[in-house]
């Protein structure tokens, strides 16, 4: 599917937030992304993932420029949207399109669905009335409604599963190239998250779209993403393509995070508790010199605290992160299966044991 | 404060205090808020400086009477000065207040400061009484009718409530005056003792004024803090905890949910304060209590600028220092908000 | 308004779909039923009374003095509500004094709700310099007594019906602002504001598509409780002689010329009174009904 | 505190003693009356745990999971219509008084709840928060009831627990006052430990040092853990035994190797299906059934789960399959399971 054209690049994003303090004082400048940089090619899905606090949810914000973001450049098909406002924006945000995290807030509750689908049509002027309702239609089909019985309804007559697809309905109604979606199945039950995640699937190959997608679960990602970044306190930790990424993490972080994600197979079993990893995210109003991650990494050293390790390429479209990354092992199994991170990595040496006194 | 703060200063004290307290939110909230509040007065005054001056009739005519000749009412507009333009008298009175001078009343040769300096005590006590009586009446009947919800109590003071909620200060006034000062002869009808005389006199005049004002706050907050403290024991996940740790509902009510309901209650307070002053130039009215608000009204029928300027300002004044009391009261009973957020 | 910082970073978690199961017995919502429906049906009947009867039926006028009536006590055969010591039909003043108190009551809340509720809107769906200007000349407003612009309004416009409803509406603008301005911070980031906007829909539209359909249920409860101030206000401006003058018929003013004759006949006052009260209850009960029926607050 | 004494006259219940189970759930019905209708939360639900288990209980929203878990801590809203039965000890606690089961909360069955956002009282300081589950049920002082609190902060391995005991909830992280809870949970060494999805709202990271930490205490005092999750995975790294539950029904229940090792009931298997594993590959489809679970509201004639069976016949929709055990320790409600390795 990725042919390789670059359609969104986004250079050194940085955005912030002041925070107050009751009765309006300043109480300090949150940096929640700090120097973001990637591209997403045309056909491709790009996960990104990392825990609360990351900023992955801030980065989609601010690449829709919503808000814009304070520095740094969003260059989608060709155009710095950054530079953009008003009507200039308007025109160059129509093929990029957002699917958010909770279907029920995302929809005014006195909307009907069809007016609700209907809406980025009636903004952009698209057709007359008769045109834009046979296109409502169509989209709702698409997504897997009936237009007869859900398009009279709101938004809390609907389940959540139904509501997630009346959003992607919506995102699609002009056609557009990327969508970004910001932990769109999170809130959903496992058999409705499937049943989503299979519609953005079905969606992916037949309309060539591109996703941006946001998630924090490691295993949801694997499942819709080309190319997976991993974020920690506003950084970028790693980038690379999803299978090399969860057979062998480079970055320590990434290998916490897979290592810590409970496996549906109790073959598996309790995996070695100092291979947890030990500590609290630091204050994102403060965050640690140097390496961010540096206050719970096992293998942070003196020049960790000092300097920023840049996001570098390591093997071909590796990009990590760290000055002491994991060591690549050799290729990947023959056979193309991916072996099981767990098990494959997990041996000592990697990971020295540490007293388990949690901070 | 707490003892952990103490043992943590305690190593660093002297300086480290005076760095605590620079520091202190509190502090910083109350500059920032005098500081914002000096714009909104400035406004205040101005806004009822024009609105006197733009509208129609003047102090001349409305103090000398309807007999009294042009030339009477010209020699008089400009004794008063009252004959220079709009923005020159403004600026005068401007500069004064800025050099703590009030000016005098046009009425009488009293100046405006000494004349709230007599009325405000009074407006004061009025207020602050009537406060006390709300709360020692309504804080206990909130919390019974929300151990019970629908319950007799919650019931009747349900209809109570609206009752009080609903009946006019005046109507109010006149029926309690009726019953406890003419039939029961208990409190007199009008007059006032101040609190210098006598004590038990001062009471004695001025708890049928005062219960009037409460009245309808009684109503509104018992019905806001039940309703709060219903929705806290009902979607707060912290009163689940606490049953699941076996704790009685009375402690959960009293012990966990009133605390957070004042923080609601608190920000209805803040909001009708303005409103609850108002309130008492209608009961002064009533009572014939020599108030702020009973000069007020002489004042305006007068068009003696001056006076209405400086109670006016003083009005505005008290509104700011209670809303930033209210925010100060927040800090104490909010932990979230005395403490600057240590993480996110 | 302050950012909390947890609200930038934190995600909530999808609720349990039965938590919300079990809320309300049938008991108790056929008992909030009944606190909207029986004052909504009295309102009506006074309604009726006051502006439609007096159009199908003949009743004395409430500014004809009848000399040889005066002082009738209740019930009195073709004075129901026996005559005043002027011989003014009481029951005649009352329904035009309601028309008063509702008519005062509904532009009062009207012009606030309009005024005040696009102020607030705006400014807090603007934000930054839009919302400083348009706030601080709020605070200046809320800060200012009001009821000192209510009395000097009147007191130099003149005593009348539309003066009262100017003076009364400095009181209701402010207040709707502030109620729109809160209700809005709390919409504007919803994510189908923000979902609105970059589907590329207007600043206007949203305001008046999105926003306001949603303010509406909160806006108009609160008129209602406000209508119920509004006329408890208008009482207290005839009351104080600054509000619509005598000899038009005034619940209020009713009430302050009856004030002399108190301990001879009550019912001068008491019959004004109870009207007045009952009203107010009316309105405020439908009010909170309804703020409970729509789940604001 | 009223029930502090209550506690100490009535001795702790033994729980290594006795034939029966520890806790004993049977045939549990929980009906919430509404206007909207009656709904069947849980539909009759039989299990029991024995000292020092690990259960897991999983199930998608609206299966009763969370519901039955409320009911078992008799915490759930008076709405709720409650019937079967819920041994402790041999003990009936279904139709206790509320005093009885004050008592009973806290001190034989604690409880971790879904949101440490909100399961904390933001306005009390978080040692004081320990401080009273203690003395709720123990009869000691303040100054022990303080000391057993940092000790039982240490023990959730909170650093510096003096400091930490006058903190309150928003100074920490999710993490720290999940930990808060489950010391809070802890406090009067229950017999019975519930975790209502107590890891949901935390990151992976968070999850792994909070569900070891769980399972440590458990190890320590050998109570019984039962974690109430939507997450297999969650239960298939954790609990010893799992019970699936749909449509306030009970499914499946099996010793969590088997279980995953062949799964009987399609349900199971389509929710194991459903799950992205870390192993799959990119962009394929995931293996989904259609439909919506059933409406509550009616009790349905068959199986629940027979409109969006893929093994679906006729018998299933004439009539519900009971519970029954098929195995050593293996039960299954379903007329057409799966045989032993089929349906991977």
């Amino acid at each position: 599917m990725t042919s390789g054209e670059v359609l969104l690049e986004v250079h050194d994003l940085v955005q912030e937030f002041v925070l107050r303090d009751f009765g309006g004082t300043k109480g300090g400048v949150l940096q929640a992304v700090a120097g973001v940089s990637l591209e997403l090619h045309v056909g491709e899905t790009l996960g990104i993932v990392g825990e609360t606090g990351s900023g992955k949810s801030t980065l989609a914000r601010s690449v829709i420029q919503a808000p814009p973001p304070k520095r740094g450049q969003v260059i989608f098909q060709g155009q710095d949207l950054v530079k953009l406002s008003g009507r200039a924006l308007k025109s160059a945000r129509r093929n990029l399109q957002m699917v958010f995290q909770d279907p029920f807030t995302s929809l005014d509750p006195r909307w009907t669905v069809t007016r609700l689908v209907e809406e980025p049509l009636v903004a952009y002027a698209e057709g007359d009335r008769q045109e834009r309702r046979t296109r409502v239609s169509e989209l709702l089909d698409l997504v897997g409604l009936d237009p007869e019985r859900h398009g009279g309804r709101h938004p809390h007559e609907l389940s959540g599963g139904q509501c997630q697809r009346v959003a992607v309905a919506r995102a699609l109604a002009l056609n557009p190239k990327l969508i970004l979606c910001d932990e769109p199945v999170s809130s959903l039950d496992v058999l409705v998250q499937a049943q989503v995640l299979n519609l953005f699937e079905k969606l992916r190959e037949e309309l060539g779209l591109s996703y941006l997608f946001i998630a924090h679960d490691l295993a949801l990602v694997r499942q819709v993403s080309d190319r997976v970044a991993v974020m920690y306190l506003g950084k970028l930790c790693e980038v690379g393509p999803v299978q090399s990424l969860f057979a062998e993490p480079l970055h320590p972080y990434t290998f916490a995070l897979l290592n810590s994600i409970p496996s549906p197979d109790p073959t598996v079993g309790r995996r070695d508790t100092a291979s947890v990893i030990s500590g609290e995210l630091p204050s994102p109003l403060d965050p640690p010199s140097g390496c961010r991650f540096r206050t719970r990494c096992p293998r942070a050293e003196g020049r960790c605290a000092a300097e920023v390790p840049e996001l570098r390429e390591l093997t071909n479209g590796r990009f990590v992160a760290c000055h002491f990354p994991l060591p690549a092992r050799e290729a990947v199994a023959a056979d193309g299966k991916a072996p099981d991170p767990v098990v494959a990595v997990a041996p000592a040496p990697l990971w020295p044991a540490e007293p388990n006194g949690a901070g | 404060m707490s003892t952990s703060a103490s043992v943590q200063s305690v190593s660093r004290s002297g300086s480290a205090f005076a760095r605590r307290l620079a520091g202190s939110p509190a502090l910083r909230l109350s500059g920032r808020r005098l500081l914002s509040a000096i714009p909104v007065l400035w406004g205040v005054t101005l806004l009822s400086f024009l609105m006197l001056n733009a509208l129609p009739g003047d102090a001349a005519s409305a103090l000398l009477g309807i007999n009294a000749t042009p030339a009477e009412i010209r020699s008089f507009s400009i004794k008063l000065h009252l004959n220079e333009p709009l923005w020159t008298r403004y600026g005068h009175w401007l500069a004064g207040v800025l050099t703590g001078n009030l000016g005098t009343s046009l009425a009488s040769p009293q100046s405006v400061a000494s004349i709230i300096g007599q009325r405000l005590p009074v407006t004061l006590e009025l207020v602050i009484y009537a406060l006390i009586i709300t709360f020692v009446v309504s804080v206990p009947l909130a919390v019974l009718c929300a151990r019970w919800p629908r319950g007799v109590i919650d019931q009747s003071s349900l209809v109570l409530s609206m009752a009080s909620i609903s009946v006019a200060p005046y109507v109010l006034g006149l029926f309690l005056v009726i019953l406890f000062a003419v039939h029961w002869s208990i409190f007199p009808a009008i007059g006032y003792t101040s609190l210098g005389a006598s004590v038990a006199g001062n009471l004695h005049t001025m708890t049928l004024p005062s219960i009037v004002l409460a009245i309808p706050l009684i109503g509104f907050y018992t019905r806001f803090l039940r309703a709060d403290l219903v929705e806290q024991m009902q979607s707060e996940d912290y009163v689940v905890t606490a049953r699941a740790k076996g704790v009685s509902e009375w402690r959960i009510l009293t012990r966990h949910a009133l605390r957070n309901s004042f923080i609601g209650l608190l920000t209805v307070i803040g909001l009708n304060l303005a409103t609850l002053i108002g309130a008492t130039v209608i009961v002064e009215e009533i009572f014939s209590l020599p108030g702020i608000g009973f000069e007020l009204l002489n004042a305006i029928s007068n068009r003696d600028v001056p006076v209405v300027e400086g109670i006016v300002l003083v009005f505005g004044i008290a509104v700011v220092l209670a809303n930033l009391a209210t925010d100060l009261l927040y800090g104490v009973l909010d932990p979230r908000i005395r403490h600057v957020r240590a993480r996110s | 308004m302050s950012v909390p910082a947890a609200d930038l970073l934190t995600t909530a978690p999808a609720q349990d779909v039965l938590g919300g199961v079990g809320a309300g017995p049938r008991v108790r919502s056929r008992l909030r039923n009944l606190e909207i429906i029986v004052p909504g049906a009295l309102l009506v009947v006074l309604l009726f009374f006051c502006f439609i009867w007096p159009l199908l039926y003949h009743i004395p006028s409430p500014t004809v003095a009848d000399l040889f009536e005066v002082n009738r006590p209740l019930w009195s055969p073709g004075h129901i509500l026996g005559t005043d010591a002027v011989g003014y039909d009481v029951m005649s003043r009352i329904l035009y004094g309601g028309r008063v108190s509702f008519e005062v009551a509904a532009a009062v809340q009207a012009i606030g709700l309009v005024v005040g509720g696009l102020f607030g809107m705006i400014a807090a769906y603007r934000g930054g310099w839009t919302e400083a200007v348009l706030m601080r000349i709020l605070d200046v407003f809320i800060a200012f007594p009001s009821l000192v612009l209510v009395l000097a309004i009147a007191d130099s416009l003149g005593p009348s019906e539309t003066h009262v409803i100017w003076a009364l509406s400095a009181f209701s603008i402010p207040a709707f602002a502030r109620v729109a301005r809160a209700a809005t911070l709390r919409l504007r980031d919803q994510p189908f504001i923000v979902a609105a906007r970059l589907s590329g829909t207007r600043t206007w539209r949203i305001l008046l598509q999105h926003l306001a359909p949603n303010l509406a249920p909160q806006l108009l409860t609160f008129s209602l409780l406000g209508a119920s101030l509004t006329i408890i206000l208008e009482g207290a401006l005839d009351f104080l002689g600054y509000g619509v003058p005598p000899p038009t018929a005034t619940w209020g003013n009713m009430i302050a010329t009856g004030q002399s004759f108190i301990s001879v006949y009550p019912q001068y006052v008491l019959v004004p009174s109870v009207f007045l009260v009952a009203t107010s209850i009316c309105l405020n009960m439908m009010g909170d009904g309804l703020r409970a029926r729509w789940g604001v607050r | 505190m009223a029930s502090a004494t209550a506690a100490g006259d009535a001795a702790p219940p033994d729980v290594r003693l006795g034939p029966s189970p520890l806790l004993e759930v049977s045939d549990l019905r929980v009906t919430f009356h509404s206007r909207a209708g009656n709904v069947y939360a849980v539909q009759g639900i039989s299990f029991s745990i024995e000292p020092g288990q690990t259960l897991a209980i999983i199930g998608e929203s609206g299966s009763g999971k969370t519901v039955s878990a409320q009911a078992m801590m008799a915490i759930l809203p008076r709405t709720a219509h409650v019937t079967g039965s819920i041994r402790f000890n041999g003990e009936e606690m279904v139709g206790r008084s509320e005093r009885e089961l004050r008592d009973y909360r806290g001190r034989c069955v604690a409880m971790v709840f879904q949101n440490p956002e909100r399961s904390l009282n933001p306005t009390m300081r978080v040692g004081s928060q320990i401080a009273e589950a203690i003395t709720t049920h123990l009869p000691l002082d303040r100054k022990q009831a303080h000391e057993r609190a940092i000790e039982l902060l240490r023990m959730v391995r909170i650093p510096a627990p003096e400091r930490r005991f006058y903190e309150y909830p928003h100074q920490l992280s999710g993490g720290m006052r999940q930990r808060v809870v489950i010391a809070i949970a802890l406090a009067c060494g229950p017999a019975v430990l519930i975790a209502d999805e107590a890891t949901t709202a935390l990151d992976v990271t968070t999850q792994a040092q909070i569900m070891d930490l769980l399972l440590d205490l458990q190890e320590e005092t050998g109570t019984a853990l039962l974690m109430i999750s939507h997450d297999l995975g969650l239960a298939a790294s954790y609990a010893e035994d799992v019970i699936v539950m749909y449509a306030g029904k009970v499914v499946e229940r099996a010793p969590t190797k088997e279980l995953f090792a062949g799964v009987r009931m399609p349900y199971t298997q389509a929710l194991l299906d459903a799950i992205p594993r870390i192993d799959t590959q990119p962009h394929v489809l995931l293996p989904v059934i259609g439909g919506r679970p059933p409406d509550l509201s009616v009790i349905p004639a068959g199986c629940p789960f027979a409109p969006r069976c893929p093994e679906v016949q006729q018998d299933c929709r004439d009539q519900a399959p009971p519970l029954k055990q098929h195995e050593p320790e293996r039960w299954w409600a379903c007329w057409h399971p799966y045989r032993k390795g089929a349906g991977q």
